[in-house]
């Protein structure tokens, strides 16, 4: 036992290491290498950041859909653990992508906030993570806690594609796309070195979440261990 | 009905409500349950009927585990509790209709109003529920019995609210129940009433099953154990 | 505020608010190991 | 078909007990009617722009009144442990839920038939002749709001704050309703030509499809949790 907890440590600082060493190249490559953008400038190195966190919101709410199914089929503590460690973890990722794109629609727009397509999704799915998180804390009972929160991650998920639909339809009838909306799809016409910036700063985003989703995942196995020796300290 | 009972528990949070047992209930028991207030009794009752999902282990009935969805042996099952299990806005009849339609059970209303009739609540066929005491509510749930024929039957502390003829309707329908193969787990403090009705005594102290004897005659180790919950200057704990 | 300045606004909070995240994670991480070392130890002495 | 039968009889409980007590209609009613009177008090409505508005505040009515309704929904099982009593049982759970459905689509369909035709007169609207498919795509939005609140209503029967948790929960996910709906109505009351409104009206018919099934499939193991 003492060993595979020893190389999963091991794993989880090489993952940590290397999530640092591609951060810091991302940030090279996004803000030195890159040149600034034809029409916003500077501020275009935001979407550097935006992008990748855009993918690592939605990854996380993958996370916590399959954590979601695989407890409601087996019933094991660990998947719980799994969903509700990705669904933290998704919170913050996508409060801070909310962030970036209003901090990158101000110079952009000159507006913090617009009802952009892709903003109101993510602020869409940050709504679903804080309801998420909150019926886990309001739920007493541990079991009845983890079925209630796998079934919203489930139904949650399941409702991503109908809110997409939606917002994209509800988009096209009140604002035509114009050339300078964020949300057209960067990478057509574009730099190559801006290109490498943005693929460096993905590859750093997701090493960067999954070195988090193991750590906290860990810290959520120890917390359940601890739960069971303090329940069985007193008995067997 | 054949209970078995394997390395069963229940905990909330960091507090044991049972701990390990192990038991095996035979057709034809009686079994009382007894033991001071969160001691596990209605965690027991709440397993046992399939209400709760156990922490660890299982409870078969017949053989079959059913805590996961319904299943047809459940109709088997009885409870009554303090708190009536019925609707307070329907009639009695229409209550016992209710409960025979999900059961599948296919009563006519004359049977429906005999069984009234026998426990004693013919005259209140239209009331609400509202208007029950708790004691009548006990006897509407006997007379949901007498319709649903459970072979299982927990019970939670009755004789509360029972008055005379209420405990020997009760006990007489134990009784015949219990000769024809059902079983009986019941919870209570009445020490008189379980020496001259139950086949059988458990008691529990927080969460452990400290005593499981079948009655015998002097069965003083009964008395000796369950001595120190009676209230002082109880005539039996002498 | 130019192009510059919101860049640098946008990275700085991205990144501080991670690098917070991970340092009370981390915290959490060392209270629970040191938690569990403790029950682990009081487990072996018992039996 | 033993499902259908408990499903109906679960139904007729649930009337028989609101035909007794009305509470939950009576208090749906007049809420309805009253966020009428607010909304007309808060929003300045210039007599053209009303036709335009009109959607999105009657939609908000009928939200906020569903989930005035969808807190009350499990009441009668709450006292006196009836749900304890129906779980016991061999009742098929789906039944359980399949009756909370209809039962809270049948008290908002009530309130929404009284309050259509007193927004058009307290907004003096014209267009009596698109009330009927008005209502249709009310039905539709009312089905998809009904079978994700009976769902969360159980998911939150048991937790702390529930009557705050729920509209917190199941606003962010009925936005694909909300939007599909009063786009539609709105479309119907612009053009008056009903293809028009067909993209969103399919949008709602797969939402109720869709978590209909799955509310049916999971709402086993939420109320037995």
């Amino acid at each position: 036992m003492a060993q595979a907890a020893q190389n999963k440590t091991r794993g989880r600082k090489l993952l940590g290491a290397s999530a640092l060493l591609s951060v810091l190249a991302g940030l090279y490559f996004g803000l030195i290498e890159a040149p600034p953008d034809a029409y916003q400038g500077n501020a275009q190195r935001i979407m550097y950041l935006h992008i990748p966190s855009i993918l690592t919101a939605y990854l996380s709410f993958f996370i916590v859909f399959i954590g979601s199914c695989l407890f409601l089929w087996k019933r094991e503590k660990r998947d719980d653990i799994l969903a509700s460690s990705a669904a933290e973890i998704g919170v913050l990722f996508t409060a801070l992508t909310i962030l970036e794109g209003s901090i990158w629609g101000k110079p952009t727009w000159g507006v913090w906030w617009t009802w952009d397509a892709r903003l109101t999704l993510t602020a869409i799915l940050l709504l679903i993570f804080i309801g998420y998180l909150m019926l886990r804390s309001l739920i007493e009972d541990e079991t009845r806690a983890a079925v209630c929160s796998a079934v919203l991650g489930i139904i949650g998920f399941l409702d991503i594609p109908l809110i997409h639909m939606s917002v994209y339809w509800w988009r096209t009838l009140h604002q035509p796309p114009s050339i300078l909306r964020p949300d057209k799809m960067p990478w057509e016409n574009i730099h190559p070195s801006m290109l490498i910036a943005l693929a460096v700063n993905f590859a750093a985003f997701i090493l960067l979440y999954f070195y988090l989703l193991s750590l906290r995942f860990h810290v959520g196995e120890m917390e359940e261990e601890a739960k069971t020796r303090k329940l069985y300290r007193g008995s067997l | 009905m054949r209970i078995v009972i394997r390395g069963l528990s229940k905990s909330y949070g960091l507090v044991w409500a049972l701990k390990q047992t192990d038991l095996v209930l035979e057709p034809g028991e009686c079994i009382a349950l007894l033991g001071p207030n969160g001691a596990g009794k209605s965690t027991l009752l709440g397993l046992l009927s399939a209400l709760l999902h156990p922490t660890t282990g299982e409870v078969l009935i017949d053989g079959q585990r059913l805590d996961q969805g319904s299943s047809p042996l459940r109709s088997a099952i009885g409870l009554l509790t303090p708190s009536g299990h019925l609707y307070e806005g329907l009639t009695l009849r229409e209550n016992l209709h209710l409960f025979n339609s999900l059961y599948g059970v296919k009563k006519s209303p004359q049977e429906i109003d005999e069984a009234l009739d026998t426990v004693g609540l013919g005259r209140w066929r239209e009331e609400y529920v509202s208007a029950l005491s708790s004691g009548m509510k006990c006897r509407l749930g006997i007379g949901k019995w007498l319709l649903l024929q459970p072979q299982f039957l927990l019970l939670d502390e009755p004789y509360g609210v029972l008055d005379g003829s209420g405990v020997d309707l009760l006990e007489s329908y134990l009784k015949r129940l219990c000769r024809s193969g059902g079983t009986v787990v019941m919870a209570t403090h009445h020490v008189s009433r379980i020496l001259t009705l139950c086949s059988r005594a458990l008691i529990l102290r927080r969460g452990e099953l400290i005593f499981d004897e079948p009655r015998q005659q002097p069965w003083e180790s009964f008395h000796r154990t369950f001595a120190e919950f009676l209230p002082r200057g109880d005539q039996w704990s002498s | 505020m130019s192009g510059w300045g919101f860049v640098f606004l946008a990275y700085g909070i991205v990144w501080l608010a991670l690098l917070l995240y991970l340092f009370f994670l981390k915290r959490r991480a060392r209270r629970v190991e040191k938690e569990l070392a403790a029950l682990r130890s009081s487990a072996v002495k018992k039996n | 078909m033993e499902l259908l039968r408990q499903t109906v009889w679960l139904l007729r409980k649930d009337l028989l007990l609101e035909l007794r007590r009305r509470e939950s209609v009576v208090a749906m009613f007049f809420f309805g009617t009253l966020l009428l009177f607010v909304f007309h008090f808060a929003f300045e409505i210039p007599p053209d722009r009303a036709a335009a508005m009109a959607p999105g505040l009657l939609w908000l009515a009928f939200i906020f009144t569903g989930t005035l309704g969808l807190t009350q929904l499990f009441q009668a099982e709450r006292e006196n442990h009836c749900l304890e009593a129906l779980l016991l049982g061999p009742m098929d759970r789906a039944a359980l839920y399949l009756a909370k459905v209809s039962f809270n689509l049948f008290l908002m369909l009530l309130v929404e038939v009284i309050i259509f035709p007193l927004f058009w007169i307290l907004f003096n609207l014209a267009f009596w002749e698109l009330l009927p498919s008005l209502f249709l795509v009310a039905l539709l939005g009312t089905m998809g709001f009904c079978v994700l609140g009976t769902l969360f209503s159980a998911v939150t029967l048991k937790a702390r704050a529930r009557e705050l948790l729920l509209p917190l929960i199941l606003f962010p996910l009925m936005i694909p309703v909300i939007l599909a709906t009063v786009r539609g109505m709105e479309i119907l009351l612009r053009t008056g030509q009903f293809e028009e409104a067909v993209p969103w009206l399919r949008l709602l018919v797969g939402f109720d499809v869709i978590f209909l099934t799955a509310g049916f499939l999971i709402f086993e193991w939420v109320i037995e949790a």
